[in-house]
């Protein structure tokens, strides 16, 4: 019977599937990330917020507002420790506007897609907001929300996208392609033909974690490395440990951990230790945790990032809508540095949690280090 | 369980469970709305924006009380919820012309699924839980395994189903409430509901009865399994596309359990409806519009809510006799 | 049945078939992994598949205690996720306080055990509900907590319950800290069923709770009790996740689920009345040797919870089917 | 025979593994009479008619309605063939009102469509015909036993059932409501209704019957008119010997002091109750459905307790708010029903019996050993002549005496000093009883104390040292032994000509 089910959900699920798969492997987006990656950003030097790459600007006139406003946002949701600390970073940039700002409207969409659109339309139809900014919780589900928001006032983007462009502008970090792409190649850099690299990701079908993958894959490829294994740890420490101790029994040598987000690379180190190998080439990301375990075991690694400082962007770029000055769009691409051994002193901050992200430009924001649940 | 022989119960007349829920919940949402100053929250608009927030849970909900009512439980429908919004938008690939394919092809699957959860249940004797658990199971990993083929996105015109309206009035709710006056007639009006109570209040009395108990409970898990579908296709109008989270995401498998037994809908079945399940649906919605409203923080939502559950179940379940386990 | 005498002939001991069932999978499961790995037949191999299952067992164990009794325990994954972030959060580093946050820690879990086990048997609130919400709340609370991240660190100490393996040990090689813990657990659940008469009385509570209740057992003591040891359990299981990975923000999610589902493999019966200890060790034994084949035949993840959701339906199938054979 | 017979089931064969149910049984019934079964539990009578109702399939024989032979694999297809048949446990569903509890399973409906104010309608009128005086829209839980026994009838009825097969259909009744459902029969009799009518109480049986057959281990004895019939005829053909003393011989000495007393108590059931039990000494409580007999059994093991008035132990006052003070206490209950409150019916036998030894346990008892060893509650359930294979064996698989008396081990492992029994009998074999009637006397005798809660009124007199009769929640007199039915009748009913001044309780 059960056998039967899972047959037939099969053939149900795949009859008519003329395969036509979203492609996560977009040749073009991979070359203009790379380019991006190499570009000097335009504005003010040693603030990566307020920088851009590229030419494109967008007039905000018609939006202009005097007096004070009433900004809201619709988050998806803090359901990993990236958007913890990118809503207390746009709590706090918030907070060096109070004499422009009079009210910082939040709601949390808890990771629904279906929340997040009753959300949106509740804040529209409430009438308070002056302008409206959306983290959306997946692409196309957020999009007609999105699109029926703009009727009524600027509507500003980041993290994901939206399948419109009636945002007024849309800010990003380079994106996946480029997290892939600078992982890649480091860990290319590092390693031989033929050695062995084990892919740790959080999940498949999202988006924003398939390019990182898809990036890294082409170049590994290219480079005559093999991928052992891509296997999906769903950010659970436990999980992810388990997995790399289940390879290291299998007693395949394993050069390198490719991971396409790194909050849970020092569990992945951790089984090494255990098994009492040395550490392999390691790719994590900006977190505390995995920068201070570089640190102190010298590890060969890099932190690619996916900077948390897009959430204080949002709060800059509405409220520069609402001055009416003009502002990077239609898309606002981020700058998108990775630590590389050079500069890894400059990253790691004992006061900080584990699951701190270092490129959250918050240094210099109220509140810090409590406020992200530092140590004084 | 209980048997105390003498018992005599005055019965004094009480509102109906759904009719109290409902009162309290809309009055949840206006007084909070009043006291934050959002009253454009009590603008027509805004109410419907309010009763757009039940529809997805609403769908689901109701075809859970069929389940529970004829004494068994539906933990697949999250799963399926996602399979039917994935299988929609890959089959439609935005094509209107294939919208009715689409649809028929997920209420195929929602009938298969269906008639396996009411085989596993009613022939194979296997608990409900363990069964319904296990097929959500093998259809979530199904469906994780092969959404890298099954991407796509739902026809314009279908979005209309989500977004479009008469007369101010979306559509969606048009169809959770023709959905659930239907849903309330079959349980009140026809034979099937009244076969319904009759295999949940005491299945064997019901099958001595001349019932057979077997296709009533193989046919409630029918119900649950095309609700759940009608809230898939509904999810894949609203979302453009689906994916394999969605029904996860939203813990529509125990949520649709929590409210309906909320709306006062008994676990051990024969007794509830669907007007008590769709009070607890706007309970929910109430509470996510007002802690919206006031701001209260994600996590402490979730505090909050875990524990109006167990208090508005509490309410009416404190007064049972005998024990609950 | 109308002729009793003969029927009684046929002896019946549905507790050792239940253990039977249990211990047959795992050895299967075990076999296939030996099979495909034969390395996982050295001691070494077999003491860290039991460190790493031992969480799964001695949340079984826990869930165990309130399936006998007739109800679920779904708050148990919330609990433990709540133990990771509160060890971290008020240890903090400072390895002197580890055993006094240990000591905090099984106050927390007593408290929500004793809080589920008041709703269920006071307020009668369905114990898959009452505990649902138990699961929320303490969700949120935990995370509210911490802010949605880990926070502060876990000492050495802290972390060696999960992690350390003591070497050149006689007989087994090497043996982890954390499946001295798992025995000592079970030990102690073996003891609280069989060695005291809380077994029979929650077998029987969980067979016929008015039955029980008139025959003078105390009903309510042992429904609460079952919740608080499920919650015991919950907190040891953290404290050895915690161990093992250290700090994250899921560490407990869908334990409570694989929980259930593994006491059910192993033959306990849901909504109570049979059961034992071993039900639970086997069947989470047999759930972990099934992940980890699963892992090791490389199958693509998704269609592991395929696998597994299949399996749970077959044991409890293939209980169902002897069950109607015998009768 | 002239008449075609409504039902002729002939050469009936059915065997379970291990176990042979029936033994080319024949059985027939005339249009328009009353045919009992008689035969102790495990004599085949249920499995006959479960055959008959189409739970279960014979291995063999026939089956005729009205000459035409008929096979059915479902209930339903007997219940189409004019079948209807009347369970002891009742079938109803509590949160249902009464109308839709008689059409359960055949609602009137068109094209699926329910036709809700026919169905009343009918309801209505098969509810007058039964004598049953309620509201066909009213809930069924908030109905007593009797009127849900009603109920049943009606639904019965309501198919126009050619045959209608009661089964212990009085079990649950008390003496005034067994009457009214007599004469029900007899109605129906009168109107051609063929009726099978399955009872334990032989003075039922010899008053409705028009045949009766005997079935022993699966075979028929013989089939006789009543006429020929006497009671010890059928009870030695049912047991298979003479059972002379069905009742225990009365006590020789008188009883001893006051065991157990209860003075001025009161709860929502009943008042004013002055009541007590002394050692050596049997005392039956009867009274009608809702006198509140039951009520004095439930406060008595603290199930119901009494919200005023006093209980003594030995003179001294007890507090008795829970059952496992009552059990602490050394008061030992068996309640009427024994599957719904009497027993874990999947725990083994000797789990059952060691079921109150356990719960007053400290909680660090060690099991298994002293009063709970397996050879302690085993010695025990020997004593009490508990039959089975193996006391590790499901207590589910015994017979209803067996159950009984395992229960009765159970009180005797704890060594209460009071047993209050609920219908002790009920659903028990002739022979099972009588060893019930004897342990009852035997414990007695040594010194404890018996309360007997029963609606059957010739057990009560059989065994009751003196019989308390419940009035409307008031204990309306006692009864000495030797009294008649009628005597503790006139009390039951309110028509003794004692003066009666409150209207109600």
């Amino acid at each position: 019977m059960t056998f039967r089910t899972l047959m037939a959900t099969t053939v149900a699920l795949t009859f008519a599937s003329q395969a036509l798969a979203q492609d996560f492997n977009d040749p073009a987006e991979f070359k203009k990330q790379r380019e991006q990656l190499a570009m000097t950003p335009q504005g003010p030097e040693g603030q990566p917020w307020a920088q851009h790459l590229g030419e494109g600007m967008v007039d905000t006139v018609k939006y202009k507002k005097d007096g004070q406003v009433t900004l809201c946002f619709s988050n998806a949701g803090v359901f990993n420790p990236w958007r913890v600390v990118g809503l207390n970073n746009l709590n706090a940039e918030a907070d060096l506007h109070k004499d422009r700002l009079k009210e910082l409207i939040v709601v949390d969409a808890e990771g629904k897609d279906d929340k997040q659109i009753s959300d949106i339309e509740a804040l529209v139809s409430g009438g308070k907001c002056d302008a409206l900014i959306v983290s959306p919780n997946t692409t196309a589900a957020l999009t007609p929300a999105v699109e029926a928001a703009c009727d009524k006032l600027p509507v500003i983007v980041f993290d994901r996208g939206v399948n419109t462009s009636c945002p007024v502008t849309y800010i990003h970090p380079v994106g996946g392609y480029g997290f892939g792409i600078t992982s890649g190649e480091f860990i290319a850099g590092k390693l031989k033909k033929g050695d062995n690299v084990l892919a740790l990701r959080i999940m498949p079908g999202v988006d924003v974690l398939e390019t990182r993958y898809s990036a890294a894959k082409n170049i590994f490829d290219e480079a005559g490395i093999n991928v052992i294994g891509s296997e999906f740890t769903g950010s659970d420490r436990a999980k992810t440990k388990s997995v790399v101790e289940d390879y290291i029994n299998r007693g395949v040598k394993i050069d390198a951990v490719w991971m396409d987000a790194g909050d849970t690379a020092t569990a992945a180190l951790e089984a090494f230790e255990d098994a009492g190998l040395p550490y392999p080439v390691i790719s994590g990301e900006d977190q505390q945790d995995f920068l201070r375990k570089w640190q102190s075991d010298k590890l060969t690694a890099i932190g690619p990032s996916y900077p948390t400082y897009q959430w204080r962007t949002a709060v800059i770029a509405a409220l520069d809508v609402l001055d009416g000055k003009q502002v990077p769009g239609p898309e606002w691409v981020l700058p998108q540095p990775a630590i590389t051994q050079d500069v890894l002193a400059d990253y790691v901050d004992e006061r900080m949690p584990p699951l701190h992200y270092s490129l959250c430009g918050c240094q210099d924001l109220p509140g810090y280090p409590e406020r992200w649940g530092g140590k004084k | 369980m209980t048997t105390d022989i003498t018992r005599i119960t005055p019965r004094a007349p009480r509102l109906p469970v759904s009719v109290l829920l409902a009162g309290l919940s809309l009055g949840f949402y206006i007084i909070i709305a009043l006291s934050t100053g959002e009253t454009a929250q009590l603008s027509p608009s805004g109410i419907l924006g309010l009763f757009q927030r039940m529809v997805a849970l609403g769908l689901v909900a109701i075809g859970q009380t069929f389940v529970i009512l004829v004494g068994s439980i539906d933990l697949s429908v999250a799963a399926l919820i996602s399979a039917v919004a994935v299988l929609a938008s890959h089959v439609m690939q935005g094509d209107p012309t294939m919208m009715l394919p689409a649809i028929v092809l997920c209420l195929g699957l929602c009938l298969m699924v269906g008639l396996i959860n009411g085989a596993l249940v009613a022939y194979g004797g296997i608990n409900p839980l363990i069964a319904t658990l296990g097929t959500g199971l093998v259809i979530q990993g199904v469906l994780a395994a092969s959404f890298g083929m099954l991407q796509g996105a739902v026809a314009r015109e279908f979005q209309v189903l989500a977004y479009g309206g008469l007369l101010g009035v979306p559509y969606s709710l048009v169809l959770l409430a023709a959905l659930s006056l239907a849903a309330a007639f079959v349980l009140d009006r026809t034979l099937f509901g009244a076969r319904i109570y009759a295999v949940g209040g005491n299945p064997d009395g019901a099958r001595l009865a001349g019932i057979r108990t077997e296709q009533v409970i193989l046919s409630a898990h029918v119900v649950a399994s095309l609700f759940a579908g009608a809230s898939g296709l509904y999810l894949a109008a609203r979302l453009q596309s689906g994916t394999p989270w969605i029904g996860r995401d939203g813990i529509y498998d125990l949520e649709s359990i929590a409210v309906t037994v909320i709306g006062g809908t008994i676990l051990a079945g024969g007794k509830g409806g669907v007007a008590g399940t769709l009070a607890g649906v706007l309970l929910f919605a109430s509470l996510d519009a007002g802690f919206n409203m006031l701001g209260i923080d994600a996590f402490l939502k979730q505090v909050l809510r875990g524990a109006i559950v167990i208090a508005a179940v509490a309410v009416h379940a404190v007064r049972t006799k005998g024990h609950v386990a | 049945m109308t002729t009793a005498p003969q029927a009684s002939a046929l002896p019946r001991r549905p507790a050792r078939i239940a253990l039977n069932a249990g211990l047959v999978i795992f050895v299967v499961l075990y076999a296939a992994i030996a099979f495909i790995q034969p390395n996982y037949l050295e001691p070494g191999l077999f003491m860290n598949f039991l460190r790493r299952a031992a969480p799964l067992v001695i949340l079984a164990c826990g869930q165990l205690y309130v399936i006998l009794t007739g109800g679920f325990d779904l708050s148990m994954g919330a609990v433990a996720t709540l133990v990771v972030l509160a060890a971290s959060i008020l240890i903090n580093g400072d390895p002197e306080t580890t055993w006094a946050v240990i000591g905090a820690l099984y106050v927390m879990g007593i408290a929500v055990g004793l809080v589920n086990g008041l709703v269920v048997a006071f307020l009668k609130v369905p114990s898959i509900i009452a505990t649902l919400g138990a699961m929320l709340s303490v969700n949120g609370l935990a995370l509210a907590w911490s802010g949605g991240a880990a926070r502060g660190d876990l000492p050495e100490n802290f972390r060696n319950l999960g992690r350390l393996v003591l070497r050149d040990v006689p007989f087994v090689g090497t043996l982890p800290l954390a499946v001295i813990v798992l025995l000592g657990f079970v030990a102690i659940a073996w003891w609280g069923l069989n060695g005291t008469v809380y077994g029979k009385r929650a077998l029987v509570v969980g067979d016929n709770p008015r039955a029980a209740e008139l025959a003078g057992t105390p009903v309510a003591a042992t429904r609460i009790l079952a919740f608080v040891v499920s919650a015991v359990s919950a907190v040891t299981a953290g404290i050895l996740l915690g161990g093992f990975s250290g700090v994250s923000v899921n560490a407990g999610e869908g334990l409570e689920l694989q929980a259930i589902a593994a006491c059910v493999i192993g033959g306990a019966q849901l909504l109570g009345g049979r059961g034992s200890v071993w039900s639970a060790v086997f069947g989470a034994l047999s759930l972990f040797a099934l992940f980890t084949l699963l892992n090791l035949l490389g199958l693509p993840q998704a269609l592991r919870d395929s696998i597994q959701g299949a399996i749970l339906i077959a044991a409890v199938g293939a209980t169902v089917w002897r069950g109607r054979r015998r009768a | 025979m002239t008449v075609e017979p409504a039902l002729a089931m002939t050469g009936i064969r059915k065997a379970f593994p291990g176990v042979r149910a029936l033994d080319a049984v024949d059985f027939e019934c005339l249009p328009g009479e009353v045919h009992a079964i008689c035969g102790e539990n495990g004599a085949g009578k249920s499995t006959l008619m479960k055959i008959l109702g189409g739970s279960y399939r014979p291995d063999a024989g026939e089956i005729r309605l009205a000459g035409r032979a008929v096979h059915f694999t479902h209930p339903r297809q007997a219940a189409e063939a004019g079948i209807a048949i009347i369970h002891q446990e009742l079938s109803l569903l509590p949160h249902r009102t009464v109308a839709e509890n008689i059409f359960m399973g055949r609602e009137i409906a068109k094209r699926g469509m329910l036709d809700k104010a026919a169905m009343r309608d009918r309801a209505a009128g098969l509810l007058a015909r039964v004598g049953a005086d309620v509201d066909p829209q009213t809930l069924v839980s908030s109905l007593s036993i009797a009127v849900q026994q009603l109920v049943e009838i009606a639904k019965a009825l309501l198919l126009d059932a050619r045959i209608l097969v009661m089964d212990e259909p009085t079990a649950a009744l008390d003496e005034r409501d067994s009457r009214t459902l007599l004469n029900l029969v007899r109605i129906l009799r009168g109107e051609g209704v063929s009726i099978v009518y399955i009872s334990h109480r032989m003075p039922e049986v010899t008053a409705i019957a028009d045949r009766i057959t005997v079935l022993k281990d699966g075979r028929r004895i013989w089939t006789r008119r009543t006429g020929e019939a006497p009671v010890g005829e059928i009870v030695r053909a049912m047991v298979g010997r003479d059972l002379k003393d069905f009742y225990p011989a009365p006590p020789s000495s008188a009883p001893g002091p006051v065991l157990l007393a209860v003075e001025e108590g009161a709860n929502a059931y009943m008042r004013d109750i002055a009541f007590e039990v002394r050692t050596g000494e049997i005392v039956g409580v009867a009274g009608l459905e809702d006198s509140g007999k039951a009520a004095l059994a439930q406060a008595l093991v603290g199930d119901a307790p009494l919200t005023s008035g006093t209980v003594f132990l030995r003179g001294q006052p007890l507090a008795l708010r829970t059952p496992r003070q009552a059990t602490a206490a050394g008061i030992g209950y068996l309640p009427g029903d024994r599957k719904g409150e009497g027993l874990a019916l999947r725990q083994s036998v000797r789990d059952n019996a060691l079921l109150a030894l356990r719960a007053i346990a400290g909680l660090f008892t060690r099991p298994e050993h002293g009063r709970l060893a397996p050879d302690a509650i085993d010695e025990k359930l020997r004593a009490m002549d508990v039959r089975a294979a193996d006391f590790g064996q499901e207590i589910g698989t015994l017979s209803g005496g067996n159950q009984q008396k395992a229960i009765i081990a159970r009180w005797l492992a704890q060594e209460s000093d009071v047993l209050v029994f609920v219908e002790p009998t009920r659903g028990i074999d002739i022979a099972a009883k009588a060893a019930i009637y004897e342990t009852m006397r035997r414990f007695a005798d040594l010194g404890r104390g018996i309360v007997v809660v029963s609606s059957d009124m010739p057990e009560l007199i059989g065994i009751a040292d003196r019989i308390v009769v419940m009035h409307r929640g008031r204990m309306a007199g006692t009864v000495p032994r030797g009294a008649q039915e009628e005597d503790v009748m006139h009390l039951a009913l309110g028509t003794s000509g004692a003066p009666e001044k409150e209207e109600s309780p």
